[in-house]
């Protein structure tokens, strides 16, 4: 069995006197595609955060593909990660957003090509080749001279999508990614990530709210709730035979709230 | 009233004194406002600190002292400078003060989510600020520079006090020489409004340059 | 030392500080500065081989702190010798010399003949320049502080005066006659000179230290008082080449 | 450059007494700039066309032009049309005029800062215009400008020396009629400066304190 | 057949060049309750505001009970109608907003009685023992006091409509009353709206995109297209066998983008 590329130990995390995660702990495997799920609040999106180094924390021990994420060993020493330790660490994650997050000022290839130029040195014409070919991906290629605020919400997502992967991450990190789109906008950033699911080897985590989506994608579903998980498994699992009560509680309200047709 | 309009040549050198005031302390004032804006953002207590110092001390005391200070008090260390000099520097220290407010006011509306795509993207910190961050602030900021630049505008006026012979300084000469009151102060208030006129279709049009395409970026 | 001079021949040009008050100074349509000061100073710095001035108007309270701060290399504005302003500055030998007048609205109604007056008259308000003689005339025989308005120039203190914001307005006597010429307000009356006010002479005000400049300045001036050119120059704007030559600075920084 | 205390105790009873002034003068313009603003914002909203085109259009050029030549303006060049003011009434009625064209921008930006959606749920309530803007909008508009009202009102403060060029015995002109006396710039001007500084520093702890209480409104 | 309490009859609202309303024309029957659905942009929210009075309309005619609401006559002649007309109108009609737009410097017991206070001159008493009565339906008794900057959505939703409902309308218009909402607090406003659904006979006009939720209140579903109503009918007809493209292309998007688990 190989190691594992995410290994999260007894980490915690308070916003003020608020504890948001509580001695959580995880492992992701290589590849492996997990969706996060559990009522609002519960910490899902600070975890991402947290393993995207957008908030630190106060507790506890992450390890990245064997290399521990906020310190480093010097001389047999466990330190604090300075700055250039973290810009080595986030190499391999990437992050897309519930709102995009787009530079508004550039354009479509300007956004997906900014990152490669200026963190790996990457030449201009290999980079808009490279973007050439995510955008492609994502159904995008033609829009590639157009401004962000020119684009629909579902089109800005995929955007963001090829964005980061123009890092080439090992770990993928996707926040409610389609929360914020018209439901009619919804499918067409869905199909792009059930293509990325099938197409690479990449790990990927998943925060949603889109039950449906998240029980054919993942390979594994983690329900959280109030900062720790409370129960995992496998898709089919979790959403038809729930073992805690907490999870049978959330899954009933979703339901009743008109989540089906 | 013939005698008035020979004088009018008069008004009109005060108004190049009062442009080139305007224009050399307008470009003073940018610099410090960036320099401080920024320096009030910076990672480093000692750099925050200056920064702050120099702002609330330039807005907390008044233009007047400040150009009275620079103009005789300077010289008594040692520093001399010309009635212009000492214009362009009381003058360009104090808009920029203020405007160093706006420059770090601009930036920080740039969304927390910009820096955070920065993070995830794996920018460093001087990169995102010049890739990412600036080039959206500097939108915000415009429209403010501005209304500083029309403030400056306004405030060359003061520098008559100091014997510097600009537009409200002629205008007095002006006034001296012919017995007539209505005829200077009206042309300059003329003077002064078209000047600003000029400065706030200036900067229009320079932000509709720049915002082109850019819907997404103001708040 | 010469240094100074030396230094001012090299520039070839000599900043000087005038006021805004004809006919000490004029300035014309033109922007060209004339007056009798400045006139009298061109003249000489031309002979002492210095080419041109360069005047800066300025407020007369601002003038010393101007020489002091080096903004100026002389002031030559009307800036009447006076024991205290001999302490602070080096005064050249006597140049222009007036005595004092009041303008007034026509008849006198307060009745002025002497600062005195002003100051007896609890509701009377007197106008003066600020940091000018007579400011300083109108404190010393009693006037209180805040019936003695600080007017920027002259034709403020005119106008002033016609919109019945002071009583009276003081200024030496070829200023005030200036002013009321130009203003041909028959509504005027002009009180020359004023009782117990003496009568000054102002010279050309180096900054301490620039003696060895004063003195080259004296000899000129000298000169140019025998061969009555000085009269020539001064005379045409009202200014008595007599008085001037009838006293010295030493008198004049001595009187009490 | 030497420092003299007993110089600096010396003129200190002379330069309270220009305290004085230069607070009368603040209180009384921040007072006018309150009451015109409210008036120009009103008139702006007219619907009749020539009211709020002419009223927008004076507001514009006495913003647009230095208060120091409007204040010479009023002194100076209003008694000719009958118009005789004591200096200090026209320098509140300068600084008052000046300031109301910037507080107008306030009230206009407070009012337009209540969304939307409280008129159209006013509406949908069956409120009258009268009961929608006394109930409804000037009760959310008002809070939020406390901290910007005040913030003109500290820089009135600082432009009052101003009032010095009118005849005004304020601080600043105090402090002139001093250093014209002694002939002596350093403690006058400076003491001036450090007065500034203080009332400035003060204003900024009172300004956070009211941007604090009064800045946001919860909804 | 009693007469319709809705009117509309060929009205047609554009905003500068775009024409959002074209031509439309709709029934409704007192005590009828409504759904309105449609893609984003088709004029669903458009002409609920033009009922409410908060859009003008560029032409056409609209009966409110039996009287016009944009013109009234006078002498036999219709002319535009005046502020006073329009004040009369909208006593027959309440709006519950998106946004709720409570009035935040009120507590919620003032929220439901300045309108009564107002414009009815109900005296304070009598207005305060009515609205703990609405409270009291929508469960909002025990938060009279609190502001509305403490309450959370579905709450603050459910005193909005017990605001509108303070003024005894005939006609109640909802815009999207949950979708601002977490889905967890959907469930508390959907069923107040089903009680009051069930307990009165007011007519009631509903746009959402809870397709779930219409189905079940919905006496009528109207299926709106680029302003202009496509398809009509019972909510079973329309959810399981519409008949036109654009209906059942729509519906096919709403369920693919995962409405339900
Ligand atoms: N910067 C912050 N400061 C204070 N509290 C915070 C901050 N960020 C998050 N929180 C709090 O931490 C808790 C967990 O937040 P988190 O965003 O991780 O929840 P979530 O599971 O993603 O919820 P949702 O489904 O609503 O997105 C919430 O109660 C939130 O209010
Ligand atoms: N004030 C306005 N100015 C300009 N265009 C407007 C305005 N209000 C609405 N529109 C436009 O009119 C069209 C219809 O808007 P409307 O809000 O009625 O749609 P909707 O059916 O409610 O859509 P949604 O489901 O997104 O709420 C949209 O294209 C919208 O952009
Ligand atoms: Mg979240
Ligand atoms: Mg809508």
């Amino acid at each position: 069995m190989p190691a594992p590329i995410i290994k999260v130990d007894a980490i915690s995390k308070s916003f003020g006197a608020f504890k948001v995660l509580d001695g959580l702990s995880m492992q992701v495997m290589p590849g492996e595609k997990l969706a996060l799920i559990g009522p609002s609040g519960s910490g899902k999106t600070t975890i991402l955060r947290i393993l995207m180094t957008l908030e630190k924390i106060d507790g506890g021990h992450i390890q990245i593909d064997g290399e521990q994420l906020y310190h480093m060993e010097r001389n047999g020493q466990l330190l604090a990660a300075d700055e250039r330790h973290l810009a080595k660490m986030r190499q391999k994650i990437g992050m897309v957003f519930q709102l995009f997050n787009l530079f508004p000022h550039k354009c479509v290839m300007d956004n997906v090509t900014l990152a490669p130029m200026l963190t790996k040195g990457v030449a201009r014409a290999a980079a808009e080749k490279r973007a050439m070919e995510l955008l492609e991906m994502v159904g995008m290629a033609d829009k590639a001279k157009a401004m962000p605020a020119q684009l629909s919400g579902g089109q800005k997502q995929r955007v963001a999508i090829a964005r980061a992967l123009a890092l080439s991450p090992k770990i993928m990190l996707f926040d409610e990614v389609t929360s914020a789109l018209d439901p009619e906008l919804v499918e067409e950033v869905l199909n792009v990530m059930r293509k990325l699911a099938a197409e690479t080897d990449m790990t990927m985590l998943l925060v949603t709210h889109e039950m449906g989506f998240a029980h054919d994608f993942a390979d594994r579903v983690l329900f959280f709730d109030r900062g720790r998980i409370v129960e995992e498994g496998k898709p089919d699992e979790i959403f038809r035979h729930p073992k805690q009560e907490r999870t049978q509680g959330f899954l009933k309200k979703i339901i009743a709230a008109g989540h089906r047709v | 009233m013939t005698q008035w309009s020979g004088y009018l040549g008069l008004i009109l050198q005060g108004a190049l004194v009062t442009i080139e005031l305007t224009l050399m302390g307008s470009v003073l004032a940018l610099i410090m406002a960036f320099l401080a804006g920024m320096g009030r953002l910076s990672r480093y207590f000692v750099l925050r600190a200056l920064a702050t110092a120099y702002i609330e001390f330039f807005r907390g005391t008044s233009i007047f002292v400040q150009l009275f200070w620079v103009y005789f008090v300077l010289p008594l260390a040692g520093i001399s400078l010309t009635p212009l000099q000492a214009g362009v520097l009381a003058l360009g220290l104090n808009v920029g003060a203020y405007a160093a407010e706006v420059v770090r006011g601009a930036i920080q509306s740039v969304g927390r989510e910009q820096y955070e795509a920065c993070i995830a993207l794996n920018l460093g910190r001087w990169q995102g600020m010049r890739h990412v961050i600036l080039p959206q602030a500097l939108l915000v900021m415009l429209p403010t520079f501005g209304n500083n630049a029309i403030e400056l505008l306004k405030a060359t006026s003061v520098v008559s006090l100091i014997s510097l012979a600009d537009l409200t300084f002629q205008a007095q000469v002006v006034r001296s020489q012919t017995g007539n009151t209505l005829m200077p102060f009206t042309t300059i208030l003329i003077i002064y409004f078209v000047l600003a006129l000029i400065i706030s279709w200036g900067v229009r049009s320079l932000e509709r340059r720049m915002a082109r395409g850019l819907d997404g970026v103001r708040v | 030392d010469d240094s100074k001079l030396e230094q001012l021949k090299a520039q070839g040009f000599a900043r000087v500080a005038i006021a805004n008050e004809p006919p000490y100074t004029a300035v014309a349509a033109d922007g060209k500065v004339s007056g009798a000061a400045p006139d009298v100073a061109r003249e000489i710095f031309k002979r002492l081989g210095v080419g041109d001035i360069v005047a800066s108007i300025s407020e007369y309270g601002a003038m010393i702190p101007g020489l002091q701060a080096g903004r100026f290399d002389v002031v030559t504005a009307g800036l009447f010798m006076k024991p205290e302003r001999c302490a602070a500055v080096a005064y050249s030998e006597p140049v222009l010399c007036d005595a004092e007048a009041m303008l007034v609205k026509k008849g006198n109604p307060k009745g002025f003949k002497s600062y005195e007056d002003v100051a007896k008259d609890s509701s009377a308000t007197i106008g003066a320049p600020g940091g000018g003689t007579e400011e300083k005339l109108a404190l010393n025989a009693g006037v209180p502080r805040d019936r003695v308005i600080v007017v920027p120039d002259g034709q403020s203190g005119l106008k002033m005066l016609q919109d019945g914001r002071i009583d009276a307005y003081s200024l030496p006597v070829l200023s005030i006659n200036d002013l009321v010429k130009k203003a041909n307000d028959p509504n005027l009356e002009v009180i020359a000179p004023v009782q117990g006010a003496p009568v000054y002479c102002d010279g050309a005000a180096f900054k301490k230290g620039d003696e060895a400049l004063r003195d080259a300045y004296d000899v000129e001036l000298a000169k140019l008082k025998k061969s009555g050119e000085f009269a020539k120059i001064i005379e045409p704007y009202g200014f008595s080449a007599a008085a001037a030559m009838s006293t010295t600075r030493d008198k004049l920084c001595a009187a009490k | 450059m030497d420092w003299d205390w007993n110089f600096v105790w010396e003129i200190m009873p002379t330069l309270i007494q220009g305290v004085k002034i230069t607070i009368l003068a603040t209180l009384l313009g921040s007072v006018l700039a309150a009451i015109v603003g409210l008036a120009i914002a009103l008139a702006r909203r007219s619907p009749n066309r020539a009211v709020s085109r002419s009223v927008g259009f004076l507001a514009e050029f006495i913003r647009g032009t230095p208060l120091l030549v409007q204040l010479y303006f009023i002194f100076y060049v209003l008694p000719d049309f009958g118009i005789l003011l004591p200096p200090l009434v026209a320098g509140v009625i300068g600084l008052g005029l000046h300031y109301g064209t910037y507080t107008a921008e306030v009230y206009r930006a407070g009012i337009d800062n209540v969304p939307r959606g409280q008129w159209e749920a006013a509406k949908a309530c069956n409120l009258s215009a009268g009961q929608t803007w006394s109930h409804i909008i000037i009760p959310q508009a008002i809070p939020p400008m406390i901290p910007a009202l005040a913030n003109y009102f500290i820089a009135m403060f600082k432009e009052t020396p101003l009032l010095s060029a009118i005849t005004v015995l304020e601080l600043m002109n105090q402090a002139k009629s001093v250093a014209n006396t002694y002939y002596r710039y350093i403690e006058p001007m400076t003491l001036v400066g450090a007065f500034f500084l203080v009332i400035s520093l003060f204003s900024v702890v009172l300004l956070r304190w009211l941007e604090h209480r009064y800045g946001k409104i919860e909804r």
